[in-house]
């Protein structure tokens, strides 16, 4: 069910460039139960920019009601939420959408996720839950460059991890793409998250062949379904009038689902 | 609540909060966050004839204290609203207000005419001021012989009262108010969006895919405010404000500017829970301000201190 | 600053950034903060051909993120501005744009005559949209023929450029920038305020004596921006843009809509140095954005790349 | 010289009702030179309320380079003031317009000083620098009723001083008139801070045979004479077009100067 709550701000801190890692703590936090779904915070309270912004949820801990996300503060909103810090409420409606669906993956299966960017948080607590139900999890993300690198360890921790970086200034050199071709990576099933040329190019590679989940980004409005700001073409209708809503029958979708 | 009970045509409300059109879908979404029951009435997501997807995304915008939006008149279209929406909104005992729009006179006729007839709608809001379709909707909006004859043809298929939503867009709002009134407009909804552009720092170009959009949200109140505080006075009919409101002071300031009750759109993005707010905090603040009954407030930033009775039949 | 430097009809400004009209008086307030040689031009307040004393308090209210102002063109009439402001300002280096407003068609050309032939004026903005005088005024800016008539008397009398300042509570912008381009008018400037109106909780009254005044500030900003790119397709006018500015950012945008220049007018009021703030910011973000010189962006927006050159004569 | 500057919140207190007693240091003190000057403040930074807000200054310690006000916290600005705390910054424009001329009470003259409600708050340095002149002053004070009622010691300690109270729940019942009435008040010369009507009263009174400087209060725009909001008429050309801006030629006028 979804809440709207003054969630406590456990900590909060910077962890690459521009990038800031939060952890909340609220009641509704009970109401988590999928890899993927997002939150729409209100930053800066009564004067704030007016609208939410969605964020994905990088890791849930219900024993301490606590849920972290990892975002870039680069405009108005986000950039006031970074200087919110330990003690501090923030306004918090969630949890939002359709995650990513662990039991998708089979027995046997070969799992790879792929993250570009601020699309890589939401991986990390399936990565979580799909080494937990013993699946072997490769990760590759991608960033910009060496500066903007965020949670390789923790990647690591759980399964073989590549890094991509768009001016070569860490890891290999080039597009999440490049390093499934270039690697040879195998997989049964692709879960991505990250920037529509980088799902577009993963859905025509592999959408055909292999399981492959994609959450998509759009800007919102209400976050809820109640809007129509987000809603793309399904793709068994690309120009009529059928549509699926990122926020509600989203964000992750089944590639071929909709039009990217 | 007797004291924010309002009788206007075709609508008996239990309080003068609803939600604007387009900014609560048709109610599915809010109902599973609290009782729609609480609402004075909800203005549903605009209807046209046929099914539209409307406008590439991205279709918002943030702005200083308001939003750009160019959804394009996304819905369903006619029989899935009669058939999937309105039946569905009728477990709750909430008027509904139907939202009509199209490209051409025969589209609103129709869609009137048959949506009209629905149980739980007791009364249209002819949208002659969407900002965000290409064709038609602006010539209805903005000139008055237009509207006019538009609000006729349409109150002669309509079996409930019309609202006629005007457009902030015209160098002359009461004239537009005034040809619809001799149309035979039942009631006025106002303000509709201001048209309003934002481009992206980095890009230079518009960040919404339509370019342009219609702006909303707390930004627009003055101009809506001073538009039924004009337009209350030459028109002697009832006025639905909106247009920013937030809180229940915002919607005291409609109702003295000459609203009879109040329409909350944005807001509820920004807090999804903001109407059954302000009606918890309105009894509350008019008993602070002295005042007994909400209707005792329409009209006083002008002078008009008596109770108002709308309803003709 | 050579990448700021920008050449207009009459004006070569050392940087596109400029106080607006009514929010700079005559600039002798500015001055002893910081030195007026920093800016582009100065707009300075509405002169009219007699002294005028305006509206009474309260003049100026707050709204969500922006002000409503009724001030009513107060000043201290022609001569007393040749005599005393513009010849105090001969000190700076720093061309003045002169808001030249009326109430007669008569007095707007008597005073454009007479204000033009001053040493420091390269230019008249000649403001036939203030909001809150009660006569004249509106039809000037709101009916196409009649700002058409009266762009023409005042060019034939000024010896300067004349730019005209547009109104947006009109429903076709384009038409009344086409008008005044028709009219011979050398820029356009834009936009005025938006009508508005705030009411008082505890009064019920309007909270300027007034009753209604020109919103300005932030909230209006998106509105002026797709204004000013509508517009800039339409005519091959420079356009000065303004509404809401607070920033370098902002600045850019207002570019890449079509202006060759900036006016900053509330923001004054916030940050009484916001003017040179942006004039020292505004390089540093060009170059960051890729640009060599601020006359690139001009109309970005709709595809207008190329450097602009503006003088006819 | 006016200047703009970040102060530092030293202390932030509630001293009545909804009033805020609000210690800043900054280097602008060094500017303020005469009581009865006033600052405009921007509440709550890039997001607040968009206009400053014109609050007198209360008190002035150039040893310490810090100054005082009290305000009462009724509107958006000023609530969101009341929030900010000790190492807190506050954007600070002053000092602003023209004070009380200390240096028109003459040697022996009996000196009163009258306030209303947040018109109080300036005579505090008023009276400190009179009585620091040798002055012997009395104040009187107006307040809408007991809890709103502020300090009142303060004043006591400079000179006798009579509270009225519009309810009469405390002090003498009604209007600071009242009291120089019934009391049979005694001065040559009156400076006073309040309401309009309070100062029109004063004005009427004894604006004609006595010595009378009163500090006006109008809605504000830029707060140093540039856009004409504050105006008021002169008193010899009532309806003409001559004008003061409370602003920059007031706050602090002679009676019979402007049109009140
Ligand atoms: C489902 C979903 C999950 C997301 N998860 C994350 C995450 O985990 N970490 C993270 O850093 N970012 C995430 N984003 C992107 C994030 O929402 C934007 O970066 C953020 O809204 C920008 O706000 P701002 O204040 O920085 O920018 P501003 O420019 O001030 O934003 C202005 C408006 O545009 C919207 N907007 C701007 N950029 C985007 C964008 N890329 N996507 C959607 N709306 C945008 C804002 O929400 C706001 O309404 C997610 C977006 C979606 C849709
Ligand atoms: C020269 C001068 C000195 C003042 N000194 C003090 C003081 O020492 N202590 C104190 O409590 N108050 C003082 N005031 C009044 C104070 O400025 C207002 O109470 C305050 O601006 C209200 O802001 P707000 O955020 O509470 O109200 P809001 O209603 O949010 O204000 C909205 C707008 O109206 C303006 N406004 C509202 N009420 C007034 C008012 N009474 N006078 C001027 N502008 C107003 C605000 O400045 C703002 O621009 C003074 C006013 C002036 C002109
Ligand atoms: C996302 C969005 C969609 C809207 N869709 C419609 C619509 O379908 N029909 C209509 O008449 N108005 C529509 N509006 C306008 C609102 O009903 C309302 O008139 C306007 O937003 C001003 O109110 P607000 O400031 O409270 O949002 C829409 C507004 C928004 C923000
Ligand atoms: C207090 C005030 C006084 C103004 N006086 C004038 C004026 O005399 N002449 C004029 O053409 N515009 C006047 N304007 C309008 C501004 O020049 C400008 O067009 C408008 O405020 C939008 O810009 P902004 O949002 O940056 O303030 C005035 C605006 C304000 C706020
Ligand atoms: S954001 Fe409103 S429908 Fe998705
Ligand atoms: S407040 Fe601007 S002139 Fe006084």
């Amino acid at each position: 069910m979804i809440k709207q709550e003054l969630c406590t701000v456990v900590s909060q801190s910077q962890i690459a460039k521009d990038i800031y890692e939060l952890t909340l703590s609220g009641e509704l936090v009970r109401e988590m139960n999928e890899p993927g779904q997002f939150v729409h915070l209100k930053t800066g309270g009564e004067f704030g920019p007016l609208l939410r912004r969605p964020i994905s949820i990088s890791s849930i801990s219900k024993d301490t009601s606590e849920f972290t996300m990892i975002y870039r503060a680069e405009g108005k909103g986000t950039k006031l939420l970074s200087e919110s810090s330990s003690g501090d409420f923030v306004d918090v409606l969630g949890p939002l959408g359709n995650g990513f669906p662990v039991e998708a993956s089979e027995q046997g299966d070969t799992v790879l996720l792929v993250g570009g960017g601020i699309g890589v948080p939401p991986l990390y607590e399936l990565s979580k839950r799909l080494t937990a139900a013993g699946f072997t999890v490769t990760h590759i993300l991608g960033f910009q460059n060496k500066e903007a690198v965020f949670y390789e360890e923790y990647f690591n921790s759980l399964g073989e991890t590549y890094i991509a970086t768009a001016d070569g200034s860490y890891g290999t050199a080039g597009f999440v793409t490049d390093v499934i071709a270039n690697e040879g990576v195998k997989f049964d099933i692709l879960y991505a998250c990250g920037p529509t040329p980088m799902l577009r190019a993963l859905e025509t590679s592999y959408g055909k062949n292999k399981k492959v989940y994609l959450s998509l980004e759009e800007r919102m409005g209400c976050g809820i379904g109640a809007c129509f700001a987000c809603v793309c073409h399904t793709a068994d209708d690309p120009t009529g009038y059928t549509y699926k809503k990122v926020c509600s029958d989203g964000p992750v979708f089944k590639a071929g689902e909709v039009v990217l | 609540m007797k004291s924010l009970e309002i009788s206007l045509p075709g609508l008996f409300l239990k309080n003068p909060i609803m939600p604007a059109s387009g900014c609560f879908g048709f109610g599915r979404e809010y109902s599973g966050l609290y009782d729609l029951n609480q609402l004075g009435a909800i203005m549903i997501k605009a209807t046209t004839l046929e099914p539209r997807f409307g406008n590439p995304t991205p279709r918002v915008a943030e702005t200083t204290a308001g939003m750009l939006n160019a959804i394009g008149l996304q819905n369903p279209g006619l029989d899935r609203v009669l058939n999937e929406e309105l039946t569905w909104l009728e477990q709750f005992d909430v008027p509904i207000i139907a939202n009509v729009a199209g490209s051409l006179e025969e589209d609103y006729v129709e869609v009137a005419k048959e949506i009209s007839k629905a149980k739980n709608v007791h009364a249209l809001e002819l949208n002659i001021s969407c900002p965000n379709v290409k064709t038609g909707g602006i010539a209805f909006g903005t000139i008055p012989e237009v509207a006019k004859n538009l609000t006729k043809k349409v109150k002669e298929v309509s079996e409930v009262p019309v609202y006629v939503k005007l457009s902030p867009n015209v160098t002359n709002i009461v004239e537009m108010a005034k040809a619809v009134e001799d149309g035979g407009a039942d009631g006025l909804t106002m303000i509709n969006t201001l048209l309003g552009m934002r481009l992206d720092l980095k890009t230079a170009q518009p960040i919404l895919a339509n370019k342009s959009g219609g702006l909303s949200g707390p930004a627009i109140k003055p101009v809506a405010i001073r538009m039924i505080h004009d337009v209350s006075q030459h028109v002697s009919l009832p006025i639905i404000g909106m247009g920013g409101v937030q809180s229940a002071e915002d919607v005291m300031e409609y109702f003295y500017a000459g609203a009879s009750a109040v329409a909350v759109g944005t807001a509820n993005f920004v807090d999804p829970f903001v109407c059954p707010k302000i009606i918890e905090e309105l009894p509350v603040l008019l008993q602070e301000l002295g005042f007994d009954h909400i209707s005792e407030c329409t009209g006083r930033s002008w002078g008009k201190h008596e109770k108002l009775a709308y309803h003709r039949a």
